[in-house]
């Protein structure tokens, strides 16, 4: 009866997404211990930048010149879409680029109040920002001001199957996750990690042993909000529309819960956090298709569940499910010998390989 | 061996408050040079002028010969002069080892581009872990490699957050009372610590202290700085005799 | 259907609707002698599109093919592309966007879209002989929509209309009402026009009702508020009588069907029946009619059978063909305001509005 | 333009007892409290709930006292449960902040579950309501037609908030409070319980934020979301004044209101902004203020000064 294949391509591509926006909080919550509060300001920036680029290159590919938020624009964006798989998927890597970048340069920009203010006026900032951010797309024409746009085409717009390409965009999304998983593990087990945490634990110290904190937190931002960016582009992609009410402060608070319980300073913990909400979700919504007619709406349950779990989180584990290791890098290994080298994508690449191993039968060495 | 730190005039004063009132002083290469006076007497806000937290209203400080005054604290660092506070900030929930790797200067690894490319800053910071290492061995902490810097007692962490602006390469290092909060013992042993370096890597230190009758054991010259001006220098036992001196402590 | 979240005020009332359609379905399908039974899945979609578009999701998964709802235009968009893809049937009875008017979807809306009604509004208006206003609309999709197809039907009956937007979603309006007043004055028009949701338009009459001379303009309003309870308040009852505060609202009130619909929902709930209710409960039934003709539980055979049947239904809002593009051909519009009924204040239809023609009592 | 100042005074007077209260928590506790919102929920719907359940109207001064108490009572129980916990495992004030997320967030949806069922029980809507009280009519002040709310609203406001700085600066325990807020670890030494200044903290500041709601609520309708949506603007005004300072905080309210009742009005009528721009406006002033001039005690701001790198000239 359920249909648990869709379901777990559905699940898994919010997931996904989420997972993505979770990592990028983790770097700067975790890591450098930036209270980002405006992080839907980023991954709407990517989304709306996603939608205006496909949409405008597929009009005029084909020659269209309506504006890109009118009706005709999305009854040619219906017809078009499917007719040229090379400019579906060349269409979608470009706007992942730009997001990346536009979002990416925006946030680099935001940082500047990051130097002029402590953590606390930092959280009230941004979030205040990202309100800016939503106020402003409501009136910004190009974008389609109020209307947002509809017919973003889908990268897999040609595979009729609709669970084929659902799973196809769950294989990309979970690749692009697993590219911003492997480079944030590498770049925080690095010395550059390193100093990230020597910020989060005391900045002006950091400064006085020559690490120059504002550069530092700015490109960090950059590429925190960068692949933001892109976990918007993807929503984009994934829901074909963009409106301006789709970013209210609401989903940051879901990806801090997702943060705060996984474990801040451990993008596993990051991950499992972003699973576990994205499951409460479905749950709540399946649970409320099983008992309908309960007193209490399962999605408040669900919503409280999330408040109590971040301060239970905080109470009893502070640090997470998962509580960060040190940096591992090449100085373990001066103190420990060899097993000091065994980084985490090294780790990866073991398990790997012995698999292979067992794969074509070899007794594993 | 000439001057390594000049300040020439230096005032500074918050919302009126004169904190340093046209200071002058000359910390000699190899020297320990020791900064004494009475609580709110500007010590704190001397060293903050030199390390780069505040720019000063007039006057100059120079390091080696070059201005530094107006410099951001991370530059004055990176120039070789490092600083330590009065209640040690030490990246607590780090271990010792992190802390320590965290000084060396302009390691490659530390940018954002070439950090993702292991091969490029590996043997780098091979090298410098071999340094730390041979270096705590040396100091006889090296066994504490593992623990979180929260772990630790009061004098290892001292003795941390010393080692850091040495392995950072500083030729000048600021210490703002270094054995305070300590049981006299440690206190001492603190500043043999001190003293052994200075002579075995040729630095220099300049140290704010209360105990003053550590100080007079180990400086080579001391400053008494009383209401943000200057008021008295000399070797230890001229100070001690210095009859300003004595009442400003006894009436300040 | 939002329960919580901005449009929440409406979505619980909808519930009852939603409930009462269910019951009178099966009591007709068993009339008929067909064993079937619908159950109604209720599902709180916040009034956010992700959400809109989980509750879907979940939906479909566990095999169901047709979905009432979402509200909001926005959400529909967000699910549009998922149901096209897993044929799954969207009948929403409040979604007026003009911009999701597609051909060959699987989105069925069960309402006129905001064009028809905005060139009733205006037909309206003119007939009260007022050749100026002011159009005070919400910033979102609906309000902006409304807004530009009114100022263009009004401008080519030789009307002008100002145009003033105000941010959705704020909790107060007083300082918007104090502008709207302000430039009320200086353009000096006759009358004002509110484009809002509940909350938001209740509010801002609450303001106005204060306004010495806004007080003395005509007063005209599109569906979005009516329904809400503020209205049928003392104070603010009193104001809409002075200003004679006139709506359209897509319901044909002629319709007997529809008299029995409100008078029972009346009897269940105590207050008129909300916006769009009789859109939403005939919604239900064709849903429920189009599975059984469809025989076969499947998104793209109910697709073809809902026209059909639709071509034939008459319900409590009217003829429910569909044109091309899937949305209400036929819409009629009723002219509500607020009256006082027996003591206390109530909705009233005072006229109707149909194929161009407006019919007074 | 009277009502535009009228509308000014009315925000003014209701976003500073919502936002001094606020300041006043961070000063002492150092918590910047997301729940906030939800006091001044609650204190709106204290009133309403009330009414409704009884179907007769009360008194405002009564209203004023059921809107403290559930106020006061969930900001108590929120320190006890969230707050000091936390703070005796010396956690940092960001971990304290994210807290007062998690509080807010539960306290919100377990009212949203309520309304939900009272709504069912007494057949009313409650989402979208208004306090019954005997408080109607209008009165001539000086030419103007004025309603009674409003004069009753202004003159709480400036009743609560004198007595709150009598308390602070008078007596013996709101002097208490301040030592508390100025050095915990002094105030610890000379004998002040440091555990009672909080809780006395969190009763006034809870307390204040729900008759502000309540004030709030005779001024509009007011829903489940009015104090998440107030919220924001209520922040701006604290952060205004830098979260410490009480005074600067009302200036800051005043600045606020005006940019939301008058600013916005002008650019509207001379530069043609558009009325929904008026969220937006806030922000602005809030953003600008902190890059502008940071408030005092910005707290954690570096010791660093954005210049052009030029290598240190040699002499």
């Amino acid at each position: 009866m359920f249909d648990v294949v869709s379901f777990l391509i559905s699940w898994l591509t919010l997931f996904g997404i989420y997972a993505i926006l979770a990592l990028c909080l983790n770097m700067e919550t975790g890591y450098t211990g930036m209270a980002n509060f405006g992080l839907v300001a980023f991954f709407g920036i990517g989304a709306f930048m996603t939608g205006y680029l496909s949409i405008s290159s597929f009009l005029s590919y084909f020659g269209y010149n309506y504006p890109i938020y009118s009706l005709d624009a999305v009854i040619a964006m219906g017809r078009v879409s499917d007719k040229n798989p090379i400019l579906n998927i060349g269409v979608f890597f470009l706007s992942l680029t730009f997001s990346f970048l536009v979002s990416g340069s925006v946030g680099y920009l935001v940082s500047y109040p990051t130097l002029r203010v402590g953590p606390a006026f930092l959280g009230i900032t941004i979030l205040s920002f990202g309100e800016m951010t939503r106020v402003f797309m409501r009136h910004f024409q190009p974008t389609g001001g109020a209307y947002g746009l509809l017919g973003v085409p889908n990268p897999f717009a040609w595979v009729q199957q609709p669970t084929l390409k659902g799973l196809l965009f769950l294989l990309l999304t979970f690749a692009i996750l697993a590219a911003a998983f492997v480079y944030f593990e590498v770049l925080s087990n690095s010395p550059y990690g390193r100093v990230l945490r020597s910020i989060r634990e005391d900045e002006v110290s950091s400064l006085c042993i020559g690490k120059s904190v504002p550069a530092v937190k700015a490109k960090l931002l950059f590429v925190a909000s960068g692949m933001s960016g892109v976990a918007g582009s993807l929503l984009a992609f994934y829901l074909g529309s963009v409106s301006p009410d789709m970013f209210g402060t609401a989903v940051t608070f879901e990806v801090w819960s997702m943060v705060i319980l996984g474990g801040r300073g451990n993008h596993v913990g990051a991950l499992l956090g972003a699973l576990v909400f994205s499951l409460l979700g479905r749950a709540s919504s399946a649970f409320n298709f099983l008992f309908p007619g309960l007193a209490i709406d399962p999605n408040y349950v669900r919503w409280m569940l999330m408040g109590a779990v971040i301060v239970i989180i905080l109470m009893y584990r502070p640090k997470g499910i998962l509580v960060e290791k040190p940096v591992r890098t090449e100085a373990w290994r001066v103190f420990e010998g060899e097993e000091g080298r065994m980084v985490f994508h090294r780790k990866i690449g073991g398990v790997i390989k012995k698999a292979l191993w067992w794969l074509m039968g070899r007794e594993v060495r | 061996m000439g001057p390594i730190l000049e300040v020439q005039g230096v005032s500074k004063s918050f919302g009126g408050v004169e904190a340093l009132k046209d200071v002058t002083l000359k910390v000699e290469e190899g020297s320990v040079t020791g900064l004494i006076g009475p609580n709110g007497s500007g010590k704190t806000t001397l060293f903050n002028v030199i390390a780069g937290f505040y720019q000063p209203d007039s006057g100059r400080v120079l390091f080696e010969g070059r201005r530094i005054d107006g410099l951001n604290p991370d530059e004055v660092y990176n120039m070789g002069l490092a600083r330590t506070f009065q209640n040690p900030r030490p990246f607590s929930s780090m271990t010792t080892l992190e802390n320590l790797m965290l000084s060396p200067r302009g390691q490659i690894g530390e940018s954002l581009a070439k950090a993702p490319l292991r091969r490029l800053w590996s043997g780098e910071e091979f090298k410098i872990a071999k340094n730390i290492k041979d270096f705590m061995s040396r100091v006889g902490i090296a066994d504490l490699y593992k623990m979180r810097v929260s772990d630790l007692s009061g004098g290892h962490i001292k003795m941390v957050e010393t080692s850091k602006g040495i392995l950072g390469g500083a030729r000048l290092i600021l210490l703002d009372e270094p054995a305070a909060g300590l049981q006299y013992a440690v206190g001492r042993g603190v500043f043999e610590y001190i003293n052994s370096l200075r002579k075995s890597l040729n630095l220099t230190f300049f140290v704010i202290e209360h105990r003053i009758d550590l100080l007079f054991d180990f400086a080579d010259y001391i400053y008494v700085l009383h209401m943000g001006r200057l008021l008295s220098e000399g070797k230890p036992k001229e100070v001690a005799s210095d009859p300003e001196v004595i009442r400003a402590y006894i009436g300040g | 259907m939002p329960l919580t979240g901005e449009l929440s005020d409406v979505g619980v009332q909808w519930r009852t609707v939603a409930d009462m359609a269910k019951e009178d379905l099966n009591a007709e399908i068993q009339k008929y002698g067909i064993k079937a039974k619908f159950t109604l899945v209720i599902q709180d979609d916040k009034t956010s599109s992700t959400e809109a578009l989980t509750v879907v999701q979940t939906l479909s998964q566990a095999g169901i093919k047709v979905v009432i709802g979402p509200a909001a235009s926005s959400q529909v968009k967000a699910v549009k592309s998922y149901v096209d893809d897993n044929k799954i049937v969207i009948i929403s009875a409040s979604s007026t966007s003009p911009t999701l008017a597609l051909p060959d979807d699987y989105i069925f809306r069960t309402v006129g879209s905001d064009a028809g009604q905005a060139k009733a509004l205006a037909d309206l208006v003119n007939s009260k002989d007022v050749k100026k206003v002011i159009v005070f609309h919400r910033d979102d999709e609906y309000g902006v929509a409304f807004a530009q197809f009114f100022s263009n039907e009004f401008s080519t009956l030789g009307g002008s209309a100002i145009d003033i937007k105000y941010a959705s979603g704020l909790e107060d309006y007083a300082s918007e009402v104090a502008a709207l007043s302000t430039k009320a004055q200086q353009e000096n028009v006759e009358a004002i026009v509110i484009i809002t949701f509940d909350k938001d338009g209740v509010n801002i009459l609450d303001h106005a009702k204060d306004d010495a001379f806004l007080s003395s303009r005509k007063w005209f309003s599109s569906e979005g508020i009516h329904g809400a309870l503020g209205l049928t308040t003392q104070t603010i009852a009193a104001f809409i009588n002075k200003t004679n505060l006139l709506g359209t609202r897509p319901v044909f009130k002629e319709n007997p069907l529809y008299k029995d619909f409100s008078s029972r929902y009346k009897t269940k709930a105590g207050i008129d029946p909300p916006v769009f209710s009789a859109n939403l409960y005939d919604a239900i039934f064709l849903a429920g009619w189009s599975i059984l003709r469809a025989g076969s539980y499947d998104g793209a055979a109910i697709r073809a059978s809902l026209t059909e049947v639709a071509k034939k239904y008459y319900g409590a809002s009217g003829l429910n063909m569909f044109d091309s593009a899937g949305d209400k051909m036929l819409q009629d519009y009723s002219i509500w305001t607020v009256k006082l009924l027996a003591g206390t204040y109530q909705y009233s239809d005072i006229g109707s509005y149909s194929g161009g023609t407006i019919t007074w009592g | 333009m009277p009502t535009e100042v009228f509308n000014t005074i009315w925000y003014i007077c209701v976003y500073s007892l919502m936002a001094v209260p606020l300041t006043l928590s961070n000063r002492v506790s150092k918590v910047l409290n997301f729940a906030h919102g939800v006091y001044i929920t609650l204190g709106a719907y204290a009133a309403i709930l009330i009414t409704a359940g009884s179907g007769m109207r009360i008194s405002p001064i009564v209203a004023i006292l059921a809107a403290f108490l559930v106020g006061a009572s969930t900001a108590v129980v929120t320190h006890i449960l969230v707050f000091s916990p936390l703070m005796k495992r010396k956690s940092n004030p960001v971990t304290l902040m994210i807290a007062s997320m998690g509080a807010w967030i539960f306290i919100k949806y377990a009212f949203y579950a309520l309304l939900d069922i009272l709504q069912k029980a007494w057949s009313t809507s409650l989402f979208y309501a208004t306090p019954n009280l005997d408080l109607q009519g209008q009165v001539e002040v000086m030419g103007f037609e004025v309603n009674v709310k409003f004069l009753f609203v202004v003159a709480l406001t400036f009743l609560s908030l004198s007595v709150l700085a009598l308390f602070l600066t008078k007596t013996k325990l709101g002097m208490a409070l301040r030592a508390v807020a100025d050095n915990p670890d002094l105030a610890q030494i000379s004998g002040i319980s440091n555990e009672r200044v909080m809780l006395i903290t969190w009763l006034i500041s809870g307390g204040l934020a729900a008759v502000g709601g309540f004030a709030w609520s005779l001024f509009t309708y007011v829903s489940p979301e009015a104090g998440d949506i107030v919220i924001l603007q209520v922040f701006a005004c604290s952060v205004i004044g830098g979260l410490t300072s009480l005074t600067m905080t009302l200036a800051g309210s005043v600045v606020i209101s005006s940019a939301e009742n008058l600013f916005i009005l002008l650019l509207y009528r001379y530069l043609g902004v558009e009325l929904s721009f008026r969220p937006f406006l806030s922000f602005l002033v809030l953003l600008m203020t902190i890059l502008i001039r940071p408030p005092a005690g910005a707290g954690g701001g570096l010791p660093y000064r954005l210049r052009l790198r030029g290598l240190p000239r040699k002499v």
